[in-house]
């Protein structure tokens, strides 16, 4: 959770953030506009009852996804946990399909099968989505070892939460990444909470959590999340040293949510005070301070960020139309997308019996 | 009677149990503060304070290695996990030493820890939190483990389970914490119901519903159906605990109606189902009309879709389908 | 035919494989520079090198899961266990991220992985390293499983996992590892033994003995047993794979002798045999000429005492005494 | 593994040394040599073919067992992994029921359920004997717990090999330990192998495993295995740490095992070179070095340490005739200490089906 001062560096004037173009930097206003508009439209559908299950909001948390993952290039790999809509969004799936999946139908990302918490796209490096916490921590591994051994120059992000850090596989995954050199980042999103327990009720630490990496020899980072630049600045020198010395290093961003843990959350506003959250909102917030920067720095007028953030609001009511307007699953398709080979009707897809009811 | 919640009943089981010996200590994810994901332990830490009623990080292999450890000193842990699907990632501490340090050690080793949360299918939580682990875990001998259906039984379990010296894995279920039912007055003396025992939910004559768990729900709303619309008068056996099993009460209602069809939400592949059938076919051989079939989870991970998760789950229309195949 | 050891049986299907596609690589404790655990790797780090067969530290959920991740990525990961019983500390990546990633990203993601190892008792190596998991695993759509009796099936099942696009656990035993057969020249072309097709192992007209892994051999043995002191010609059929089933073979051998005995050494509450015990009351229910038996390790954690370590599994005495109660 | 310099300090002078009679000397180094006689003897059988399974030998481990379980009270308690016949005997076991319990006999400490790697005297506060790599870790957390939860003043001494380290158990365990003060040593007997790999190619680390500490804020300390006045004194520190102020420790201790991961290692001279073994049994062995130092010291005599060693031996001898001699278990007895309730015959343990054979 951030109580952070103002950096005292100037993360603006960073090699990979003086070569944005105006373009460049209104785009990513517009990355984060589209997360939490995106957001609002689920959370109003969601309160409706259009939805089943969870919806883990990421509205505050915007800069970490957009910050780190505007900076992929072709062989940079994604995967997450199952806050993952602002990453959904950032590596450029659209609106339809994710709004379709959370409302469970045969037109979302996972045709209805995988829910608000496991939007995945391949097709753009992008891996999901997951549900049990830490459990993407060996697959973000997993991928850097596929890149490693595909002999490509890139690196996989991997994004967990600061709960996750006491999970026993994310300990061993730093360990193996160290020990094999594999060009992984993983992204300790630090909002402070675990569900409804605060950083220093379910972790041990000496100074931060990133410093876990110390004992494996590691390196890490600590970077204040409602700033883009410095989001930038330093996930930029992560994966370089991933992609260009197959090296991997463990970045904590400091952030907030403002929702509860998920819409569940019944006690979002007990376990932080009011106060805490709109401190938050009202001075770190980092798509604010995002567009007040660029104001200042003469990207953009206010008229003009206002019609960024309309359109991200029409794109995303257009998105829980087509959502509400798509069909749901068959019961047939429960099982299709169980096995490769049924689902391809290969020969081994047709020998013995696969599914066993009756 | 006075009607509970089913999440009441379990929270009076804890409450009564907290009372009764100062070993029991309540341990999990967000049980003491926030008083439970599911509100099950609402008001505890209030009244029992930190030392009796303990959050934990998000470290089940960790935190379940430790109550074991603990509850082999004598105290007697109850540990809840959030959901019992996040089994996988303590599955080591669950199966072996929990289920077999009595066993190496030579019987000179107890464990008398109870694991407790919801195992269930129908919230629309997808593959990776909708494990129904009954069957998974009834499958290493050294551990016992119940499924109650109702307000009532999961209180007696629940401080059955408590009391006793083995290892006990009580899985709840997030769609019966808001269910109501009456369970004894506390007044009146303990409320225990025994592990191994099944219950009769209804009496019938033509075929025999064998159920655990919300299943036990849905077979008597199907069980109404058929009376209804098929005149065929069903026998509800709630199994209730699974390990022990109450196996004479399972032949006895199979004898009686010849027929038997087993409503298990897990999945079919060697689920619960599985060993009830085969247990069946094995001492009430000569009395089956006909095979026994079963109604389980339809076979594929649990999909997310609210729109049609209930048709992958033992519906009372998949259970009459599948009793109209045999009677 | 030439013979060979099961061990090298199984190497040389690795060896074919890693030549066969660049993307195979292994993975695992000691398989490398020590020519693995069991000597099942031997010499294949010193002919394929450090990329391809590569030593990992005692962290089986993070270089499973490492292995899981890779293969979505297309490279093709055999991951050695080295009991299966070590599975217990890799659960969630096992259950959850292996068997559900296909489900949950709609079949955007697959999973072309092998993981392979022994799982067996026998070997009094105690209650944690004798489990027999076979059940536990097939029980989740989206995985597939085998277990292999001979040097050629071994070798043939083995190669066709690797190939599999899907996630496929091949369950050895250490027992079988010194154990010789038949394989076919590799000259004569791939050797490809499919999933999903077991294999009558002895052809019988009295009763049908149904196994898989090294309770085949002492399905055979018992069967011999019972044909010269009892007259009772047993066919015994070899599963060879769990999921997908052969459940036709299945059918049509007790369609033929209308008895069955399963033999399966995984424990009998939901094991594997409940499983096949369900299925054939189910489909063959009015070819039964008595009820299915089982005969499965003695429901206790793994003893081990090697005194009295072969009584607790199936031996062929207790598969005789078991026939002879319905033959 | 070991390569240290002779340490700069003279850990005899440590109060816990300084306190030591003659006497105690004098047993502590029978203690050792009771260990090394055992093993011998055990060896000598499972090579005849007298015992299942494993046989971990912890020869050449002893001061590490002998060191810490020496400042052992009534409150504190000890829990293992397989290589555990040092730390059954340490904790004050008879050869008899261990030797029988490798034997797999009836009058084993287990009954002959458990084997050479289940060693068990709760009567003695020892709780194991585990199979599974760092699977005891929490396990001793929770006897720490128990401690805690009791207020009693104790600690639990946890041991775990290098290889144990990259475990995600280990790791969850540490937060917890950190987080919740609990009152538990482990004890990372780091022999430099886990079977076949070296430290370097199992852990990523930087200056050592006991490190790892570190980042929960934990102390941890590095120890010479191979002078039992230094294991005294610093695991003394750990374990007063742990009784007075509730706080766990991390200790690795370099020590170095003669013989093959288990007796079945048919490598164990390939990936260690005959040289290495040859220079830790000449140089750095603990009981010899005990020996020679209690000699001048002129605690005993040669003659008197060699009357010692041989009383060990016979008794060793002795306890091979016993477990030779005693009943294998019976086959219904596989069904017994399976359950409390059952066993105990109570009315709990006659309700319902407990066992599903037929
Ligand atoms: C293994 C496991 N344990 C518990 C849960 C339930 N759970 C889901 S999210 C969560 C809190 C995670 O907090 P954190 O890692 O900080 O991520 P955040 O939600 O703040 O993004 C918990 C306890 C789970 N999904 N998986
Ligand atoms: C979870 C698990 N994985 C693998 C093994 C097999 N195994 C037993 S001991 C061992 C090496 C452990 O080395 P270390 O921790 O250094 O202890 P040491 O044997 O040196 O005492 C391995 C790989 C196991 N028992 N448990
Ligand atoms: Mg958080
Ligand atoms: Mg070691």
């Amino acid at each position: 959770m951030m109580d952070s001062p103002d950096s005292l560096l100037d993360f603006s004037q960073s090699k990979v953030n003086q070569s944005l173009t105006n373009d460049d930097k209104i785009q990513l206003f517009r990355d984060m506009v589209r997360i939490r508009r995106f957001e609002q439209t689920a959370l109003k559908f969601y309160n409706k009852g259009m939805m089943g299950g969870f919806l883990h909001l990421y509205i505050g948390q915007e800069s970490v996804a957009v910050g780190t993952i505007g900076l992929c290039g072709d062989n940079d790999h994604v995967i997450t946990a199952y806050r993952c809509h602002g990453h959904a969004l950032s590596v450029g799936m659209e609106m339809n399909p994710c709004m379709a999946e959370l409302f469970g139908k045969a037109t979302g990302s996972a045709k209805g099968k995988g829910g608000s918490m496991h939007l995945f796209a391949p097709d753009k490096n992008f891996w999901g989505g997951h549900g049990i916490v830490a459990g993407q921590t060996p697959l973000g591994l997993g991928l850097a070892y596929g890149l490693k051994y595909k002999e490509l120059e890139g690196c996989c992000l991997c994004y967990l939460g600061d709960g996750a850090v006491n999970q026993g596989a994310f300990h061993e995954s730093l360990n193996l990444a160290a020990l094999f050199d594999l060009p992984v980042v993983y992204v300790i999103e630090n909002n402070g909470y675990s569900m409804g327990t605060s950083q220093h009720r379910s972790s041990a630490y000496k100074d931060c959590l990133a410093q876990r990496a110390d004992a494996y020899d590691m390196d890490w980072d600590l970077v204040n999340g409602e700033d883009l630049y410095e989001v930038r600045a330093k996930a930029h020198i992560a994966m370089e040293r991933a992609r260009k010395e197959s090296k991997p290093t463990v970045l904590e961003i400091a952030t907030y949510r403002y929702y509860g843990h998920s819409v569940a959350d019944a006690n979002a506003k007990k376990y932080r005070t009011p106060e805490e959250i709109e401190k938050y909102k009202t001075y770190h917030d980092p798509t604010r301070l995002w567009r007040r920067r660029l104001i200042e720095e003469s990207v953009f007028t206010d008229a003009e960020a206002d019609a960024i953030d309309r359109e991200a609001k029409l794109e995303a009511d257009a998105s829980a139309v087509f959502a509400e307007e798509s069909p749901a699953p068959t019961v047939e398709s429960i099982f299709d997308d169980v096995y490769w080979e049924t689902d391809n009707n290969t020969e081994a897809g047709n020998t013995g019996r696969h599914f066993f009811n009756d | 009677m006075r009607e509970l919640l089913y999440r009441h009943a379990i929270r009076e089981a804890l409450d009564e149990e907290l009372g009764h010996d100062e070993n029991v200590v309540l341990m999990g994810e967000e049980i003491a503060q926030y008083n439970g994901a599911y509100k099950v332990t609402e008001g505890l830490w209030d009244k029992w304070g930190c030392k009796r009623v303990v959050d934990t990080p998000i470290s089940e292999a960790g935190f379940i290695g430790m109550g074991i450890g603990a509850s082999m000193l004598g105290v007697r842990p109850v540990m809840e996990l959030m959901f019992w699907s996040f089994h996988s990632v303590a599955f080591d501490q669950l199966v072996n030493n929990a289920a077999n340090v009595r066993y190496m050690s030579g019987g000179l080793c107890h464990c008398p820890i109870v694991m407790r949360g919801p195992a269930n299918g129908g919230t629309a939580v997808g593959a990776t939190h909708s494990h129904c682990p009954e069957g998974l875990f009834a499958a290493f001998p050294g551990l016992k483990v119940c499924s109650p259906a109702t307000p009532a039984d999961v209180k007696g379990l629940l401080k059955t389970a408590i009391r006793d010296n083995d290892p006990v894995y009580v899985m709840e279920n997030t769609l019966l914490y808001g269910t109501k039912g009456p369970v004894p007055d506390p007044a009146e003396g303990d409320h225990l119901v025994p592990l191994g025992k099944a219950d009769i939910k209804r009496v019938g004559s033509d075929l025999s519903l064998i159920a655990h768990g919300r299943s036990v729900l849905r077979a008597l709303e199907a069980a109404e159906t058929l009376q209804s619309e098929h005149g065929i008068n069903c026998e509800v056996l709630d199994l209730r605990s699974i390990r022990p099993l109450d196996q004479q009460a399972i032949i006895d209602t199979v004898m009686k109606t010849n027929r038997a069809v087993i409503v298990d939400e897990s999945k079919p592949f060697c689920g619960v189902s599985s060993q009830i059938a085969t247990l069946i076919q094995e001492h009430a051989f000569d009395h089956l009309d006909a095979p026994v079939k079963r109604v389980c989870a339809l076979d594929a991970p649990a999909i997310y879709s609210p729109h049609i998760e209930d048709e992958q789950l033992p519906n009372p229309q998949r259970i009459i389908d599948q009793v109209l195949t045999i009677a």
